[in-house]
C-alpha cells in the first residue's frame, strides 16, 4: 500500500516504461480515493453537524472557567494544561522525550552541514538573546495571559535553530551530559512533584491551593528548558558528540560508531 | 481544599491509588534517569523494572482484595480531570504485561552487551513500558491518545534500534501508519467531545446509554475502532507488522508482538464493552469477526510459508490477534450471564497466553539467531543440541500458540468453539480448526528442523541470563495459565464495565 | 455588519483551504514546505480570530516554525541527494 | 452554532485532504506534510468547538488538548524525518549498515 519512502533513483530510471504504466495506475487509484474520501468527508460533515446539535450546554467551558481562581493561575488554558489535565501534559513531555531518544538512537548527526550566509551570522548576535528574553517573558506571562511553557520552549528551540543555521552544528547546545540532563528535566521535575504530593497525602498531581502557583511555575520552568533543548536537539538530528575533556572513557560516542546491526 | 471530614477517605483513596500511579510513574522516572545517566542505564533500568513489576503486582492484589479502583487525578470534578481506573480485566493485563516486561528486561541485560546499544535501549524501553501501563489503566479518551502516541513513537524508535536499512524502512512505515491511526482515533474523540462535552470514559458511557442511538455514535465508534484496528494489525491492516516485528532486536520484537499490539486490541475491547455496547448490533461485531477470521487464516498461512523464524513469529501474531477478534460476534450474540462471562474469560485467557508465549518465542528465536548467526528455518539443524533450553522454550511456546493442552489457549479455544456452537455461529469453528491445524504445521516445521540427528547435548542451559527468562515465559503460558486459570474468573467478576462512574 | 464579518471569515477560511491544497499538491519539496509553513501561519491567524491566542502562538512557533524548519532541512537534504545523483556521483 | 459549523467544517475538509494526500503520495516529505495537515484538521475542529462567539469566553479544555496535540505532532514529524534522513544517507553512500 505505502511505497518504500526512500527509493534510490537508479532503479527508477531503469524501467521508465513500467514506471509510466505504474504512474497511470497510481493516477486512477488516487482519483478513486479522492472520490471515496470526498464522500466520507461529506458524511463526516453531516456527523459533525449532528454532534454540534446534540450538545446541550457549554460542555466543560463554564466548569473549567469557574474553577480557574482555585488553580493558582489566571490563564484558563494554563489552568487546564498544568492543573486539571496536568497528567496529559506530563505524558506529552514524555512523547517529546521519546522522539528525541529515537533520534539519538540512530547515531551521531549526519555530516555535510552547510553554512549559511554572513548576514545571518551577524543577525544571531542580537536575535538569539532577544529570543531567550522573549522566552522568559512568555513563561512568566503564561500565568495570566496567552503564553506558557510550550510557547516559551518553542522560542528557545527557535533560538537553537537560528544558531545552527548560522554555522554552529550543535545549535548552541551544551555537551552531551548537560544536554541529556536538560532534556529530561521537564519529565523529572513534573513526575517528582506529582509523586511528592502523593507522598504528602494530597494525591498525585493534586496541588494544595496555597502552593499551586509556585509549583506550577517550577514545573513550567523545568518544562520550558526541556522543551527548548529537546526541540533544538531534534533539529540537530543526531546524538550529541561527547566533549572529550569532561568524560573519562567514552571515546565511543564521538567516534561515529556505525550501527552494527545486532543479531541481524 | 479537602474538607476535614473527608480527609480519611481521601487518604485511603491515595493509598489505593498509589500502585496505579507508581506503575506508570516508575518507568517514566526510570526513563528520565537512564537518559541522564547513560552509563548506569542497565543497572538503573533493572532496578526500575523490578519496582515497576512490583507496583503492577500490588495493583492486581489491590483490585483482587478491594474491587475496582477509580481515581480522579488532581481532586477536580471528574468530568474536568483525568481518571485512572483498574478493574479485573485491566489488572489481569497489567500483571501479564509487567511480568513479560520484567523477563524482557532481564533478557535485554544479556542481549545488549555493547554499551551504546544498551544506552539507547533502556530509556526507550522504559518509556514504552510507562505507555503500556498508562494505556491499561487510563480512564480518559484524550489521555489515551497521548499514550497511544507515546507507545507508537517509542515502539518505532526501539524497532529501528539495529540501524539496518530494513529495520528503519519497516519502522518508518510503522510510525507513519501509527500516526494516521492515532489521528483517526483522535477525530472520533473530538466528535464525542463535541456531542457530549466530556472525555471521561465512565461519564461518556452513561451519556451514550442515556441518549437514543444516533449515527454520531456509530461514526465516532467507526473512527476510533478503525484507528485502533490499524494499531492492532487487524487483517487487512496488518501489512506493516511482519517486517517491523521481524527486523527489530529480539527483546523489542517480544515487547512489540506480545504487548504493544495487545494494548491496541485491549482498547478496542474496552471501547466496545464500556462505551458503545448500547448502540451496537450484531452486524458490526460480525464484521470484526470476519476480519479476525481473515487474520487467522492469512496469518497462519503466511507463517507456514515464512523462511525466517522471526518472520514466522510475526505472522503468527497476526493470526493470534485474529483469534481474539473472533470473540466479538459471540459476545454480541450472548446475553449477559455466566456464559458471557465465560467467553470474556476465555478471550482474556487467550490474550494472556499469547502474551507470555509470543514473548518467550521471540526471545528464544533471538538466541537462536545470535547463536547461529541467522534465523533461516531450513538451516536450523542441530539447534536442539547446541541450545537445548532454548529449543525447549520454543517447543513450549509453540504448543501454547497451537493451543495444545494444558496451555491457556487450549481452554480459550475450547470455550470459543463452544460459544460458537451455542450461538449457532458454527462457521467460526471451521475457522478455528483450520487455524489450529495451520499453526500446528508451522510450529512442527520449526521443531522438526531444530531436532536434527546429532549427538545429545551435554549442558541443558548454556546462557542462563538469556535463556531462563524465555523458558519461564513459555512455561507460564503452557502450565500456569492452563492449570491455574481459576483466579482469572474471580478477577473478571470484579469488572466495572458498563457500571459507569 | 455581520454579513461583512461573515464575508471576512469566509475569505479567511478560503485562503486557508487554498494554502492547504497548494501545499498538498505541490511536487517540488521546498515549495511544498514553504506552502505548508504559510498554511501553518495562516492557521494561527484563524485561531487567533477564534479567540484561541494561546494555541495560535504555539501553532505559529511550534507547528509552522519548528515543524517547518525540520521539513526545510529535510527538503534541502533531499535536493542535495538528488543533485549528487544527477551529477552521476552515485555508486552502483 | 453557525460559526462553529463553518469553522469546524473546514477542519473536516483538512482532515480528509490530509488523509487523501497521505494515501496517494509516496515521498516521505509529502506524507509528513499530509499528516500535519490531517492533524491540523482535527485541531481546527476542536478549536471551533471551543469557540462560543466573540463575546463569551471560549472553552479552554479543547485549547489545551490542541496545545498538547501540536507538540505531539512536531515530535512525530522530527522522528519520521530523521528516519527518512538516515535512509537517504544510506542511499547516497550505497551502503547497507546491516
Amino acid at each position: 500500500m505505502t511505497k518504500d519512502p526512500g527509493r534510490s533513483g537508479a532503479d527508477a530510471r531503469n524501467d521508465a516504461a513500467a514506471a509510466a504504466r505504474a504512474a497511470e495506475r497510481d493516477r486512477d487509484l488516487s482519483l478513486l480515493l479522492a472520490v471515496l474520501l470526498t464522500l466520507i468527508g461529506i458524511a463526516l460533515l453531516g456527523i459533525y453537524w449532528l454532534a454540534l446539535n446534540e450538545a446541550e450546554g457549554p460542555r466543560l467551558a463554564d466548569l473549567a472557567l469557574g474553577l480557574v481562581p482555585r488553580t493558582g493561575v489566571d490563564n484558563p488554558v494554563t489552568a487546564v494544561l498544568l492543573n486539571y489535565r496536568a497528567y496529559d501534559t506530563l505524558m506529552e513531555l514524555a512523547v517529546l522525550l521519546a522522539a528525541l531518544l529515537g533520534i539519538w538512537s540512530l547515531g551521531p548527526a549526519p555530516a555535510g552541514f552547510q553554512r549559511s550566509g554572513r548576514a545571518l551570522a551577524a543577525m544571531v548576535s542580537w536575535v538569539v538573546p532577544l529570543l531567550i528574553l522573549a522566552a522568559g517573558y512568555m513563561l512568566w506571562v503564561g500565568g495570566y495571559a496567552p503564553g506558557g511553557a510550550f510557547q516559551a520552549g518553542a522560542l528557545l528551540g527557535a533560538a537553537g535553530v537560528i544558531v545552527r543555521l548560522a554555522g554552529d552544528p550543535s545549535a548552541g547546545l551544551p555537551g552531551e551530559h548537560a544536554q541529556r540532563a536538560l532534556s529530561v528535566l521537564g519529565v523529572l521535575v513534573f513526575a517528582l512533584v506529582g509523586l511528592a504530593l502523593l507522598w504528602l497525602g494530597d494525591g498525585f498531581l493534586t496541588y494544595p491551593p496555597s502552593l499551586a502557583k509556585w509549583l506550577i511555575l517550577l514545573i513550567e520552568s523545568a518544562a520550558t528548558l526541556a522543551i527548548g533543548v529537546a526541540l533544538a536537539a531534534a533539529y540537530v538530528g543526531g546524538r550529541p558528540a561527547t566533549a572529550p575533556a569532561s568524560t573519562l572513557a567514552s571515546g565511543k560516542a564521538g567516534a561515529r560508531t556505525e550501527p552494527t546491526g545486532e543479531g541481524n | 481544599m479537602t474538607p476535614e471530614s473527608a480527609f480519611d477517605s481521601a487518604a485511603l483513596d491515595n493509598l489505593l491509588a498509589a500502585p496505579l500511579v507508581l506503575a506508570i510513574m516508575l518507568p517514566l522516572l526510570g526513563s528520565a534517569l537512564t537518559t541522564a545517566l547513560p552509563r548506569l542505564a542497565p543497572l538503573l533500568g533493572t532496578l526500575i523494572a523490578v519496582g515497576t513489576a512490583g507496583a503492577a503486582i500490588w495493583t492486581t492484589v489491590a483490585v483482587w482484595t478491594r474491587g475496582p479502583i477509580h481515581l480522579v487525578l488532581g481532586g477536580w470534578d471528574p468530568s474536568l480531570a483525568i481518571a485512572l481506573r483498574a478493574d479485573g480485566m485491566a489488572a489481569a493485563l497489567v500483571l501479564m504485561a509487567n511480568l513479560v516486561g520484567l523477563a524482557i528486561s532481564v533478557y535485554a541485560l544479556g542481549y545488549f552487551r555493547a554499551p551504546d546499544r544498551a544506552q539507547s535501549f533502556w530509556p526507550l524501553w522504559l518509556l514504552l513500558w510507562a505507555a503500556l501501563n498508562g494505556l491499561f489503566l487510563a480512564g480518559d479518551l484524550f489521555n489515551l491518545y497521548v499514550m497511544l502516541e507515546l507507545l507508537g513513537l517509542a515502539a518505532a524508535a526501539l524497532g529501528a534500534l539495529t540501524g539496518s536499512r530494513d529495520a528503519i524502512t519497516a519502522n518508518l512505515r510503522y510510525l507513519l501508519v501509527g500516526l494516521v491511526a492515532s489521528l483517526t482515533y483522535l477525530f472520533g474523540v473530538a466528535l464525542l467531545y463535541t456531542a457530549y462535552g466530556t472525555l471521561d470514559i465512565g461519564l461518556l458511557s452513561s451519556a451514550i446509554a442515556a441518549d437514543e442511538p444516533s449515527p454520531l455514535d456509530a461514526a465516532a465508534l467507526t473512527l476510533m475502532v478503525a484507528g485502533l484496528a490499524m494499531k492492532s494489525a487487524l487483517f487487512p491492516l496488518h501489512f506493516w507488522l511482519p517486517p517491523a516485528h521481524a527486523s527489530a532486536p529480539a527483546p523489542v520484537s517480544a515487547a512489540l508482538s506480545a504487548l504493544v499490539v495487545k494494548a491496541a486490541f485491549y482498547l478496542i475491547l474496552r471501547l466496545w464493552l464500556d462505551l458503545f455496547e448500547p448502540i451496537l448490533d450484531l452486524s458490526a461485531s460480525m464484521l470484526l469477526g470476519l476480519l479476525g477470521a481473515g487474520a487467522v487464516l492469512w496469518g497462519s498461512w503466511q507463517a507456514l510459508r515464512a523462511e525466517r523464524l522471526k518472520l514466522l513469529a510475526a505472522y503468527s501474531t497476526v493470526a493470534q490477534i485474529g483469534y481474539l477478534f473472533l470473540f466479538f460476534p459471540l459476545l454480541a450474540a450472548t446475553p449477559p450471564g455466566p456464559s458471557r462471562d465465560n467467553l470474556l474469560a476465555a478471550l482474556l485467557l487467550m490474550a494472556l497466553t499469547h502474551g507470555f508465549a509470543k514473548a518467550g518465542f521471540f526471545m528464544a528465536a533471538g538466541l537462536v539467531q545470535t547463536n547461529a548467526g541467522h534465523d533461516r528455518i531450513d538451516d536450523l539443524g542441530g539447534t536442539a543440541q547446541r541450545l537445548p533450553a532454548t529449543t525447549f522454550a520454543i517447543a513450549l511456546a509453540g504448543s501454547a500458540l497451537i493451543g495444545l493442552p494444558p496451555s491457556g489457549s487450549f481452554i480459550g479455544k475450547w470455550l470459543l468453539m463452544q460459544g460458537a456452537i451455542e450461538t449457532g455461529q458454527w462457521w467460526w469453528v471451521v475457522v478455528g480448526t483450520l487455524g489450529t491445524l495451520l499453526s500446528a504445521a508451522y510450529i512442527f516445521r520449526v521443531l522438526s528442523r531444530a531436532f536434527g540427528l546429532e549427538p545429545t547435548p551435554i549442558k541443558f542451559v548454556t546462557d542462563a541470563r538469556a535463556e531462563v527468562p524465555a523458558l519461564m515465559l513459555s512455561l507460564v503460558s503452557v502450565a500456569v495459565l492452563g492449570l491455574a486459570s481459576g483466579p482469572l474468573w474471580t478477577l473478571l467478576g470484579l469488572n466495572a464495565s458498563g457500571g459507569g462512574a | 455588519m455581520t454579513t461583512l464579518l461573515i464575508l471576512f471569515d469566509v475569505l479567511l477560511l478560503g485562503t486557508l483551504l487554498a494554502l492547504a491544497f497548494a501545499a498538498v499538491l505541490s511536487v517540488e519539496p521546498r515549495r511544498a514546505v514553504m506552502l505548508f509553513i504559510a498554511f501553518g501561519l495562516w492557521l494561527s491567524l484563524v485561531w487567533a480570530r477564534m479567540q484561541a491566542p494561546d494555541v495560535a502562538l504555539a501553532e505559529a512557533a511550534i507547528g509552522a516554525g519548528l515543524g517547518g524548519a525540520l521539513m526545510l532541512a529535510a527538503a534541502r537534504r533531499a535536493a542535495r541527494v538528488r543533485r549528487s545523483e544527477a551529477n552521476g556521483s552515485t555508486m552502483p | 452554532m453557525g460559526a462553529q459549523f463553518l469553522f469546524g467544517g473546514v477542519g473536516v475538509v483538512l482532515f480528509v485532504l490530509g488523509l487523501w494526500s497521505f494515501l496517494v503520495h509516496a515521498p516521505l516529505l509529502r506524507k509528513v506534510i499530509a499528516l500535519n495537515i490531517m492533524g491540523s484538521g482535527v485541531f481546527h475542529v476542536l478549536i471551533a468547538v471551543a469557540y462560543r462567539g466573540d463575546t463569551a469566553p471560549p472553552d479552554p479544555v479543547p485549547h489545551a488538548l490542541v496545545l498538547t496535540g501540536i507538540v505531539v505532532a512536531v515530535s512525530a514529524t522530527a522522528l519520521a524525518l530523521t528516519f527518512g534522513g538516515r535512509l537517504m544517507d544510506m542511499d547516497k553512500d550505497g551502503t547497507d549498515d546491516a
